[in-house]
């Protein structure tokens, strides 16, 4: 039998390196076909900004670009660790009541006993990773459906959330450094050094892993790309901290304000740890594969329960620091810590950045991206005179808006026949 | 296999008396007050209780009713989550023979023998003398007054705005004072308050300088977002509840004023009037509130709210309604001392 | 045969429910030879290497690994032992991509970081092998693979493993010719090099070109176990289609409840 | 080729009439197998009602026993409706509010324009019917995730409500037929009429279907099997209309309490109807092919849009039905209606029967089941005297507990390797 | 042939993103016989069927039905055209039961009511007749269902219907001897019945025993559509491995950039 290809053009198992030309046309081909990642959630973000900005300037300003942050980062860290639970087709209900009993504890410990912020914090925190684990234990070994566990989890912690709080005191947070994680700021020096430290490090990233498959003689893509994408992220970075170092107090005689706040690069840390976890570590790809298929990764070999478990202790351990940085929000922790909106804000958030909550799909980014979406709504909203009723309608109609950009932008993956 | 005609004789021999609190999370005074106030005064009269928290959820409201009613209670307390609600239980109540009265919230329609509360308006109307006299005091001009309102669900929250837009309104028309953003804060929840109010100041550029929040919790929030700006102490804010962080507010300076409501008194008055009801007695009360819906006369015991600022914080810790430890925790022992409260 | 099978089954029963699929199954495999399983469809073959893999708990049966007893109860004790399945039901992970699944439980690791290039090398050399040809890239995600393509990656993956037994489960259903052909080389390299193998196929002429050893089920209980040189063509089929052929399968008296419990490996006279 | 089979065990395409013996056989080994249908929902009641008679023997009266209807009505409607989006794999977070605001609409239209009651509640479902179709179409057509579609909706909902109620007034209902849906009863002769008829209905579909499947040579449980089906229904019927048409007044010279309540019945027709409209139309076949492969019924020709959107009028217009019951209970509408935990209680109830949320599997009567085990914890609850906090606490773990006795009883299904 | 297609594309594209996968395809499928279409894995076959039956949407090129053009937007539009088709990927629905599978999207009504009798009466005698004996209950699911009886179902679902064109993913895959020859029957039995059949098949022996017709294609391109008596079973497998046979096939010559976009039916000397 003749093996000889007959065209170059013929599919092989290793494609020939593509050029920039090449790499730009595949990437518009993929964004044709449907294939955007990130993209229609950054689109429907720049759209809700022009609406809001639209109609109140005031919302495009180095001040409330600031508090855009601060007022997202609580429900942007529950959502990051929920993103662990829904990759695997599970929910978590509990998530926003489980930082309220950790930001209870928190309050407690720091306020009432006294103790050091790392102690507080770590008591918090430790116990967000019990109650992760009792949650996945329930499910993954005794059997009871994620749904009912956190819906009973749900219910019991806004017991407990009661009864630390002496059935519905509140509690100040006056300890400075748990303060400071939502109110303080870095220096402007210090914020362009960190700034610098990112892109270097982003950089020699992605040059390593250049030339290390290019030696290998591996699909590589070319190294203008390569370049392309460290500039992005430099320009990116540089353009938020030098707005964020903008001077932005109302009255910069009683007090200056500039710098990013301390939340951010907190944020910014998960996000690059738990996206190396889940991208570069055997732990995330057997998560991937227990969400995208559970059978054949208990085939693999893979052991499924643990890596359930797992990830309900990671979700709830985040629902902790997402309580911290709620009761440094507030700088006082009350019985409604995690409560009302909270949960479906985060949920919502995973799922409008992009994750799926049939499993096996789904990113950190994602989380954040959509937590963005939902703060930039809370933000708008706050700016609008709306009675109460009106504001809800506007907030559910605005979060379609959101949501139908990306739904929209992606409906030729259906189209094109992507699954 | 109890017959049911010996049920009822029997409860009309033994007086028990049921009450249904509304939430524990719109205030903490439910759960830590009203409950221990009202549990001292039914054991003191040696009568059998039983207290229950519908935790804001109406059908667990008229379960805890049902339920009450199959237990055989005498005499029946509610604080209403709503007068619809409130109305359909006090009717039941009724029909089985069971006495009922209206504790801290009135029902509209409804079919209680007594009523027993705080005059919510008057709170408001507190809360609005008390901002303007803060203003005054700090000598602003022209301010601008925020207001972050309470639930719009809940009918006190629309009682104690109707009291301090009874104050602020007149001052807004005469152009004395500007009328600043205005809305109501869902579930009372703190958090939703922070950022509304982070708004706020972003809207106006900064330029708030009163904000009359309709209770501690929604006024700690403020206060967050102004010591994020170095704002606070020179932007007066109101409050409620009289709670231990409201009162630390208030000693520090952050807060203006809150408003403390003696629930012992409200609680003994209702207690008494229960326990007089589940042994068929009848008491009277010397005071009637018109109910405009019902169109009758509900015979009440009204008391009246205490306007709280620094200088009177001690006046609720002598009533025991918080402790001193709790209060002068740390940094506030020297403010404490200051204050005179020993 | 003189050396002790690597793997023997003994009275292996299963039902799902009401319903018995395997009665009082034996089966041995030998290192260096293949060990063709046939049987109709629905006769067991599949839900009896799910047993050996550990997949589903058997309810009846003992396990004999080099001759010692063993217990498997999850897919992870069976690669412990060296049993490496490819499945009917492929089982990959349709969010993954081709070199993820064939890595799958076996990451290769620098550090704590997940060595990508070489998986990526390993992967693509084993492809090869397999004459693909077709496949795109190896970061597609294998949803978007033909049917093909997807039995070759579920191939490659359990081949890519030192084992010590390979089961392969209808391997080349949905191959090509060129592919069909190298899966079968594969299959007879992998008994020459001393490993033992299990082959499931429907079709005679494959079972014929690379077994050593023929076993047929015939509705859940194993009929016959001969070598491949001491059977036919058309006895093996009426072995899969009626359960007998002449002297070999079931016996024609139903007096004996028990069937099939001992099947004579070399002599198929010796079978009742 | 020889093709006689050699033994008659086995199997062929056509098993033969099974006796009565096989049947009990059959079934125990399902059990044991794991295939338990209804059984671990009942179990987990059972095991519930034990506990809480234990604890206050009240809980075991007659009285009781019919509050637990009343009580457990709306969410068990609520939970009906979801079943049909559940089973497609979508959820539907809206359905809570969505009941608030056909409940605004009905309690509008009936005490403030005055209507006649048939009129109110049709423009209720009406707008229930509607508000599915909204949100239907978002979903199937322009595409955005059912979790996204109904956040917005439950946020916008919320807002409708307000302003149908006036910012936060509260409307009562007056109208008499309308309040007595959940408090009404039903006279204790007309009750054993109509669980005669019931009865007497079931056995003739039962009876005329064993006689078709025979005469047509089809497997056929056997007679007896059917007729002691046929007994074990009419018993349970007839204990629940005898316990329902004893006095349970408290003070039988004021007023006599007694009859089944009229939201029973109601309740009764709505079930049968949905699962006839399941079990044995085109449209319920379609919707579970939808929701176990939707792929596979596309490529069947089935108009999966279609199915989709009705789906989810079905379960708005459930919702709507729900609002009403609501309104009936509490005889007026609030702006809480359908908030708090309602939505969170009628998908648990769903699915503690044995709904699944991925789709395919799921009955009406798992809705009834899952709203009735809902049902005894709300109202033993009430019987309880805990504070706050305490009660949350123990309103999780008993839900859970209910749920345990589920999960533990199904895991052989999962050891024995059914799917 | 002097009668006209049933069924005829013509220059049919199809890429996913930028993965092309179909290139100007062209085929025919004539009445009363069965065309096989061959090719390697991942040359587009499955690609085109669900082309046809208007899974995917294509991205250029024309259908004929019975001589006039159509366009088919979803699988529903397949079916009013009287075009059923087989899978590869079975398209079951495993939460429901084997007569449920079968007459999904055409279930017999009495009134409102599901006609279930009915259905299970005729289901029963369909797989009978397809050689199935191992099923248990035709209440089973069928994700209880063994690899092979899956496919039946699947097979026995397309041809209960009414249709004109019948199309065959692989259908003998995972099938028994007997059932192969069962399925290779029926096939033979509708053409002769003057429907068109499409067959999918690697099996050059299936392919050769019922076909009329053969199409190749190649990595998207249809190499040759030719009479089966016009070619050997090795110019099929070099037209399937390499693209061309002889003169038969892709054009050697490079500078054609469009071939394979007419081959010539009925004469093999007549492609380019
Ligand atoms: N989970 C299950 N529940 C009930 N019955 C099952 C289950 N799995 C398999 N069966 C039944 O067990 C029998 C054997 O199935 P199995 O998959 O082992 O067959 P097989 O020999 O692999 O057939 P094929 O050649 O078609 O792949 C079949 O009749 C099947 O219906
Ligand atoms: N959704 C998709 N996205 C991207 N590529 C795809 C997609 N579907 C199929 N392909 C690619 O298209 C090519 C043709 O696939 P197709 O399934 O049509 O092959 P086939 O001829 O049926 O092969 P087999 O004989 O293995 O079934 C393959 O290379 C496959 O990887
Ligand atoms: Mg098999
Ligand atoms: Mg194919």
């Amino acid at each position: 039998m003749t093996t000889t290809a007959v065209r170059e053009e013929g599919p092989a198992a290793v494609t020939p390196a593509p050029t920039v030309g090449s790499h730009v046309r595949n990437y518009w081909s993929r964004v044709r076909g449907g294939d955007l990642g990130s993209l229609p959630a950054v689109l429907g973000l720049i759209v809700l900004c022009a609406v809001f900005t639209t109609v109140r300037p005031v919302f495009f300003s180095e001040r409330n670009f600031a508090n855009l942050f601060t007022q997202g980062a609580a429900v942007t860290v529950i959502a990051m660790g929920l993103v662990f639970v829904l990759l695997l087709g599970e929910i978590d209900l509990s998530a926003g009541f489980a930082s309220g009993v950790c930001a209870a504890i928190l309050a407690n410990v720091a306020t009432v006993l006294g103790l050091p912020w790392y102690v507080a914090a770590l008591a918090a925190i430790g116990t967000g990773v019990l109650i992760g684990f009792v949650l996945g234990f329930l499910v993954a070994k005794v059997g009871i459906p994620s749904f009912v566990v956190t819906l009973a989890g749900f219910l019991a912690f806004q017991g407990v959330v009661l009864l630390l709080m002496k059935e519905g005191t509140n509690i100040s947070i006056e300890d400075d450094v748990l303060v400071a994680i939502e109110n303080g700021k870095i220096p402007p020096a210090i914020g362009w050094l960190i700034c610098a430290l990112a892109v270097a490090g982003y950089a020699a990233v992605q040059l390593l892993r250049y030339r290390n498959r290019v030696r290998r003689g591996l699909v590589a893509d070319p190294i203008a790309v390569v370049v392309a994408r460290i500039a992005v992220l430099a320009l990116v970075l540089g353009i938020a901290v030098y707005v964020l170092n903008r001077e932005r107090s109302i009255n910069a005689l009683i007090t200056s304000d500039k710098g990013m706040p301390i939340v951010v690069p907190v944020i910014a840390v998960l996000l690059v740890f738990w996206t190396f976890v889940l991208q570069r570590t055997t732990y995330g790809r057997h998560l991937y594969a227990v969400g995208g298929n559970r059978e054949a990764a208990r085939r693999a070999g893979i052991p499924v329960d643990r890596i359930r478990i797992s990830a309900f202790v990671i979700c709830s351990g985040m629902a902790a620091v997402g309580g911290i940085v709620a009761a440094s929000q507030a700088r006082s922790v009350d019985p409604n810590t995690g409560g009302s909106n909270v949960l479906l804000y985060a949920v919502g958030a995973a799922v409008i950045g992009g994750t799926s909550l049939f499993g096996g799909k789904g990113r950190v980014i994602d989380a954040v991206l959509g937590g963005a979406v939902v703060a930039v709504i809370i933000n708008g909203m706050g700016l609008l005179n709306y009675s109460s009723g009106v504001k809800y309608i506007v907030t559910g109609v605005v979060l379609l808006l959101a949501a139908g950009v990306d739904a929209l932008s992606r409906r030729r993956a259906a189209a094109t026949g992507a699954r | 296999g109890n017959d049911s005609g010996d049920k009822g004789g029997d409860s009309k021999k033994t007086p028990k008396i049921g009450v249904i609190l509304p939430d524990s999370k719109s205030s903490p005074r439910w759960e830590t007050a009203d409950r221990k106030y009202l549990e001292a005064a039914f054991k003191a009269a040696g009568v059998q209780y039983d207290i229950q928290n519908a935790n804001n959820d109406k059908t667990q409201f008229t379960t805890i009713a049902d339920q009450m009613i199959t237990n055989g209670v005498t005499a029946l307390m509610i604080v209403n989550l709503d007068s619809g609600t409130g109305k359909a239980v006090l009717d039941k109540a009724k029909s089985q023979g069971v006495a009922t009265i209206d504790y801290d919230r009135l029902t509209l329609g409804g079919s209680a023998q007594y009523y027993v509360s705080f005059d919510n308006v008057q709170v408001g109307k507190l809360q609005g003398e008390g901002l303007v006299k803060c203003l005054t005091d700090q000598g602003i001009k022209n301010p601008v007054v925020a207001e972050l309102n309470g639930s719009p669900t809940d009918n006190n929250a629309t009682l104690f705005k109707q009291g301090y837009d009874s104050v602020l309104q007149p001052k807004f028309d005469a152009k004395e004072y500007v009328k600043g953003p205005d809305q109501s804060i869902p579930d009372w929840d703190p958090a939703t308050a922070g950022t509304t109010f982070e708004q706020m100041m972003t809207q106006t550029g900064g330029k708030i300088n009163g904000v009359l929040a309709a209770n501690d919790s929604l006024g700690n929030a403020a206060i967050s977002i102004l010591k994020k700006n170095k704002l606070n102490g020179k932007v007066p804010v109101t409050g409620q509840d009289a709670g231990a962080q409201g009162l630390q507010n208030v000693l520090a300076g952050d807060q203006c004023m809150t408003v403390y409501k003696a629930i012992k008194l409200e609680a003994d008055a209702a207690a008494d009037l229960a326990i007089s009801l589940a042994k068929g007695e009848k008491k009277d009360t010397g005071q009637t509130v018109k109910d405009p819906e019902g169109n009758r006369d509900v015979p009440s015991v009204l008391l009246t709210p205490k306007a709280i600022t620094k200088e009177n914080v001690k006046d609720v810790v002598a009533d025991g309604y918080v402790t001193k430890e709790e209060l002068c925790k740390g940094s506030f022992a020297e403010l404490c001392t200051k204050a005179g409260i020993s | 045969m003189s050396a002790t099978p690597l793997l023997e089954l003994r009275g292996i029963d299963k039902s799902f429910g009401p319903v018995q699929v395997l009665r009082d199954v034996a089966l041995s495999a030998y290192p260096g030879e293949v060990t063709a399983l046939v049987g109709d469809n629905g006769a067991g073959k599949s839900t009896l290497v799910k047993c050996i893999s550990g997949i589903y708990p058997t309810d009846r049966g003992e396990f004999f690994f080099d001759g010692r007893p063993i217990t498997i109860h999850s897919p992870r004790d069976a690669a412990t032992h060296g049993i490496e399945v490819v499945y009917q039901d492929l089982a990959l992970c349709d969010n993954l991509d081709i070199v993820q699944n064939m890595f799958l439980g076996r990451e290769r690791r620098r550090g704590v970081v997940l060595d990508e290039p070489t998986m990526e090398q390993m992967a693509a050399e084993t492809l090869a092998g397999l004459s693909v040809r077709t496949v795109k890239s190896l970061r597609q995600h294998v949803s978007s693979l033909s049917g093909g393509q997807r039995q070759t990656v579920a191939i490659a993956k359990a081949v890519l493993w030192n084992s010590k037994l390979v089961i392969l489960d209808e391997p080349t259903a949905a191959l090509g010719v060129a592919q069909t052909a190298q899966v079968l080389e594969l299959v007879r390299r992998l008994a020459d090099n001393g490993l033992s193998v299990i082959l499931i196929s429907h079709n005679m002429n494959d079972v014929f070109a690379v077994s050593d050893r023929i076993a047929a089920l015939y509705l859940g209980r194993m009929v016959a176990q001969v070598k491949t040189t001491d059977i036919t063509h058309a006895q093996v089929v009426e072995l899969i289609t009626a359960g007998r052929s002449g002297s070999l399968g079931l016996d024609v008296d139903p007096q004996n409840g028990q069937t099939g419990t001992d099947p004579v490996e070399t002599d198929p006279g010796a079978v009742r």
